[in-house]
């Protein structure tokens, strides 16, 4: 079984799904001479020639609006956003277009398509190369969101976007892209848009992450299991539909929430997940749902380290909501 | 396929005035032939009458409280008759919006439907889902309509792009107005289109208002059709009131995108009558003599002068014309109006292919407060 | 007393500051010779010249845009986006430029400008003329985001607005606009931004919303008061800041938060509010945070009315909170 | 002040060739007369190579990992030397880029300011907020740089209009490269400059390249000049890497933008000689003797040997200038090094004019965190 990288098992998606079905194509700003800013379409160019990859100028409107006439007409397209951040010139062709077309249309027209993006922090960015707008993207019907965290999953997960028949917006960690390696198998498999994984199994805590914070969320995890505490540890993969089925198992069964997620504070999927769970377990939590995130304000170069969730911070709230 | 293209060499991009075949008194003034025949001005004739009437018709909606929203198009017929005769229907593209009420009849759409859609009830194919005047048919390629100015601008650069990645032999159409040249995904479409060398023909409605908003204070270039030279395409200048201009202009531009995966610019020269929407009260922005001028130059009284003028139209024609029509939409009207209200259950359906827990709860909400 | 409609108070309200300051300028789709679709703006250009009210092309990023540079450039510039829906082709310059105009540059540019725009639904708009974007106002950081329910808040608040150092975003009800009238003075006063409004006390249950939505509220608070129940209603005014302070107050004396809203459901500011009053009022709750919103789908047509909380859902879901 | 405007009738819009003055070889070509004097030549000249140098300084910054970024600029120094002497400094504003590393310098910022924004900490004064190579200050009227490609365009045009309605006899000069005409921003600001007839000069440093993507790529138009048909507004297309004739045209059009209040385009014609970023590898899409062929155009050598023809430099000139840019840049770095780094407390100011609860809040753990 080969070892990948994040950004190996992209490629690798993206290959195979690209052999199997020839209605799939990729585009964006840079993803074919150049193989993407982080190599993530690196060689399939020169694979599968230039009428299934392309460049394309330098507008997001221009790729995901494009996108949405692809897929209406009947390719694939799997386009590339170069940073998260640079959705917003294009996030109209998103909200009015691909989330909406299906149901303006009575169903008659759809945009089965994928939107994949580089998002979060953690890599000295500044700005414009660290946000996470999942929650605009969630709060917008119509739009399915996942966010990776493991290679394993991301080939698995790219592979069922691609195939699904909705707009899918994929989300990639940047930090993680070559942070680890692990076993990826070299055949065709998928996993599930919409199902969390439990990354932990536990009784006392259940930790609820996903994307990059998953990191520091399982190291907190591992040294709340050295100072004796057994905390559960959810992946949620998707963050729409999230698994919520999953969660709420998890807390009926430890009684305390802590959700974690570098994204903005304010009416974010942290919020939700608390929000949800406050409600439908009210008389089974043993503490108040607690929410550790990035915060209220554009991401700093200078603290780069410091917006995201840190283990410190994690651990910290973990035993509020643990001591209550 | 190259060599089947018509070169009438008359048609320039970027001519000073706009190119026209027909006078304001349907005087033939084109320096070629005229080589359609009878029979197919007679229908562009009738379709533009059947444009109007269709207008009158919403009017009357609104009026009567059937609907709750018009985009009124009359002033604009000779353009949606040119651009649906221009296309191969059922293979070519559409991309139109809100204002092309001509084009989405011209087109084949059954008439039922089209009231289906502005009355927003069970006999709209899309489910009453938005606002009348959003025009949409997959049988016929037509790219269901959406409100947000310009933004199908993109999409219709994809799905040529689509037609050329896989020489499907096809062309996308697509228009918008005046104001939405000033948004800017229509400049990230039109460019991303150029640029693949995509088959798609962008025409501009051009009836030099966006809502109160004159062209004057849209944008400072001296045509709409000048603007194609951002894109290195080509942009005519066409009278829009003219039929016979825009469809020769059109059927041209079309076929060479066909042929060479051409991208083009077309600016209608139009004119809108009515106020921009049931919503609009025209007259707190523009003169009535400048209406009433206008319609001095309008599309179907001059394809009548000069149908007359060869002896293929009389009043007797005209009057039965116009009952036919007239029968057809009121019968399509009552059809559509029996339909009765779209169902509330409808509200959930088509959001993603199928529905998650989420939407499942908030389906059932509602379904539970109506029962 | 002049007794105004909240169209009535927009204008008063923008007249009075545009007397006051002469560096207020207006500007958007037809707000000029028309006097915008609603005719909010009527007159203003007769009475302050075309210098200081200006129709703009057809772009929600030129006029967001151009309204960033003149506040950059002194100005005090309040923007017109015709609708709430209409902002997204706009929203990067929001989100980009206006929002961390201030942080990006440590302080030494800013951006103190109004963008106005009708929000909600119950007008027969469809998808278009019916959205609710509040949340992803919210959830970046850098802008603050006023929901108006009365003709007299809006000509304090929108007043506030314009004199305010940050960017604000002033959404207006559309459904609202001449919904009612109300006695609003006609000299100069100021309502706070991110202060919330007692609409009723009570001490049954707490019913927070804003906007459009007071209404059904309102009159939900009424058929609850009838049957013996006594609510207390708060009208948040602000969604960024919301006041934290006046709804925990609330809910600690009530014990029982219902919190309404016809945004979307997921990762709203309802979202918000549940979470954060489930989390701090945890032992002071008899029931747990319920939300009544828009639904996760784009806004139908058809089903205009049955999108936004109506009287029954609200009533429906107050009741299982009182009864739990 | 109309009659203020030297008119250089020989400086026409939309040409077919680049505007040249100097030739690759530092010949005069120009059809009318030098009239610099040798010191602002000299000043020229010097400005150049600091901006070289500084770039040169950049790469060391990231070499020795000091900085996390750069964008090097090398190629385009005659482009910034260029705008910095066509404004009234401090008076007109400018709205640059990441890659106006040069301009930052030319405008007078003082370098310990820019090696403080490089290094992201305590010198930084705009605190350390953004990612190094985004040029700005407030005394200079240097609209702070954004990430967003173009997102500054629509601000520029509202800068514009602001001093057009107050008439404060200002120009906005913004700058870009050639990838951010694609954007949506770009076409919307352009547009609503030149629609409002506001003093503002769009600069384009058209290198060919945006990060791997050929301008063929990124536009079918012929030239970005072109583009200005679109918003009726004259387009120049220059040699960007001809220092004088950079300077010449932008002079001209900046004033004549002041005097009537006139929207432009501008062209430059540069070329990057080093990689998009420091986290590029250009080798990966351009050939090397495409850069080799481009130095051949170099703006400071050809200005070199326009001033050794006119027996204003020698080696002895060189090497005094470079020597003392060497020491101001050296001091700089070392002064802005020793202001350590930014505190964390920085992190939460500037959000909003005050902090709300919510950032107290936030502000509150991390500041324990940290404790
Ligand atoms: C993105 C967006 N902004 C604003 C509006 C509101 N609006 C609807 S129609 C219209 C004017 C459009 O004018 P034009 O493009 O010339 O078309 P016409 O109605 O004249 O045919 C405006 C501003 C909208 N629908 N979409
Ligand atoms: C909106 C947006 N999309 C994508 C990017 C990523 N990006 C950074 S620089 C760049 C290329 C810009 O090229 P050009 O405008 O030609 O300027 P140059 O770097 O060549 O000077 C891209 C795509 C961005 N910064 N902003
Ligand atoms: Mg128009
Ligand atoms: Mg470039």
């Amino acid at each position: 079984m080969p070892t990948l990288t994040m950004i190996g098992a992209i490629n690798a998606a993206l290959s195979e799904e690209m052999s199997r079905d020839e209605r799939v194509v990729l585009f964006g700003e840079d993803v074919a001479k150049r193989g993407g800013v982080f190599l993530a379409t690196e060689g399939l160019q020169q694979k599968f020639g230039p009428d299934r990859v392309l460049d394309s100028p330098l507008s997001e409107a221009a790729i995901i609006g494009a996108a949405v006439g692809m897929a209406a007409h009947g390719l694939r397209p799997v386009a590339e956003v170069q940073f998260a951040d640079y959705v917003f010139p294009g996030i109209d062709q998103l909200f009015s277009q691909a989330a909406k077309l299906r149901y303006r249309s009575g169903g008659q027209f759809t945009a089965p398509m994928v939107v994949r993006m580089p998002t979060g922090g953690g890599v000295k960015g500044g700005h414009h190369h660290s946000q996470s707008p999942e929650a605009h993207f969630a709060h917008t019907g119509g739009l399915k969101v996942v966010v990776v965290s493991t290679p394993y999953d991301t080939k698995g997960l790219l592979k069922s976007a691609i195939r699904d028949d909705d707009p899918v917006i994929f989300m990639e960690p940047k930090r993680l892209y070559r942070a680890v390696k692990e076993d990826v198998p070299g055949d065709d498999y998928l996993i599930p848009i919409g199902k969390a994984a439990v990354r932990r199994e536990g009784r006392d805590i259940t930790l609820v992450s996903y994307g990059g914070s998953m990191v520091e969320t399982l190291k907190a995890a591992e040294e709340m299991a050295v100072a004796g505490i057994n905390p559960e540890v959810i992946d949620l993969r998707s963050v729409m539909p999230w698994d919520k089925e999953a969660v709420l198992n998890s807390v009926a069964k430890t009684g305390r929430l802590l959700m974690i997620s570098e994204a903005p504070h304010t009416a974010s999927i942290a919020s939700e997940v608390a929000a949800t769970v406050s409600e439908e377990l009210f008389d089974q939590l043993y503490a108040p749902a607690i929410r550790v995130t990035g915060f209220d304000i554009p991401y700093p170069y200078a603290q780069d380290k410091l917006y995201m969730p840190t283990v410190t911070r994690i651990l910290n709230t973990a035993k509020r909501v643990l001591d209550y | 396929m190259i060599s089947e293209i018509k070169d009438k060499t008359e048609f320039q991009a970027f001519t000073p005035e706009p190119i026209r075949v027909l006078s304001d008194e349907g005087e033939w003034v084109a320096p070629f032939e005229l080589d359609l025949d009878e029979a197919t001005l007679k229908r562009f004739y009738a379709e533009m009458v059947a444009a109007r009437m269709l207008d009158e018709k919403f009017i009357i909606l609104i009026r009567t409280g059937k609907t709750s929203f018009i985009a009124p198009h009359a002033g604009h017929e000779a353009a949606h008759v040119a651009i649906a005769n221009a296309v191969q229907k059922g293979h070519d593209w559409l991309f139109p919006y809100y204002r092309d009420g001509g084009l989405w009849l011209a087109m084949g759409t059954p008439p039922s439907e089209i009231f289906g859609q502005m009355l927003g009830n069970a006999a709209d194919p899309a489910k009453g889902r938005q606002m009348p005047s959003h025009p949409g048919s997959k049988p016929l390629n037509i790219f269901t309509a959406c409100s947000a100015i310009a933004s199908h601008i993109p999409p219709a650069a994809g799905a040529a792009i689509s037609m050329k990645l896989r020489n499907t032999g096809q062309v996308v159409v697509c228009s918008f107005g005046d104001g939405a040249t000033s948004e800017g995904d229509w400049h990230a479409g039109v460019n991303f289109a150029a640029v693949q060398g995509a088959p798609a023909v962008f025409v501009c409605e051009n009836n030099r208002y966006a809502i109160s908003v004159e062209l004057t204070h849209q944008t400072a270039s001296h045509t709409v059709a000048d603007k194609a030279h951002s894109y290195g395409i080509p942009g005519y200048r066409v009278d829009g009131m003219d039929v016979l201009a825009s469809y020769y202009v059109l059927k041209d531009v079309v076929e060479r995108a066909r042929a060479v995966h051409g991208t083009a610019l077309v600016e209608l020269e139009v004119y809108r009558y009515g106020p921009h929407s049931s919503a609009d009260d025209d007259s707190r922005y523009r003169p009535k003599a400048e209406v009433e001028a206008a319609k001095q130059r309008d599309p179907i009284i001059r394809l009548r002068k000069f149908l007359e003028r060869q002896g293929w139209w009389n009043e007797t024609a005209e009057t039965e014309l116009r009952a036919g029509i007239a029968h057809d939409l009121n019968t399509a009207l009552e059809q559509a109006e029996a339909a009765g209200e779209a169902p509330a259950e409808w509200m959930f359906e088509d959001v993603l292919s199928s529905r998650p827990w989420h939407l499942e709860e908030q389906r059932r909400l509602v379904l539970e407060e109506l029962r």
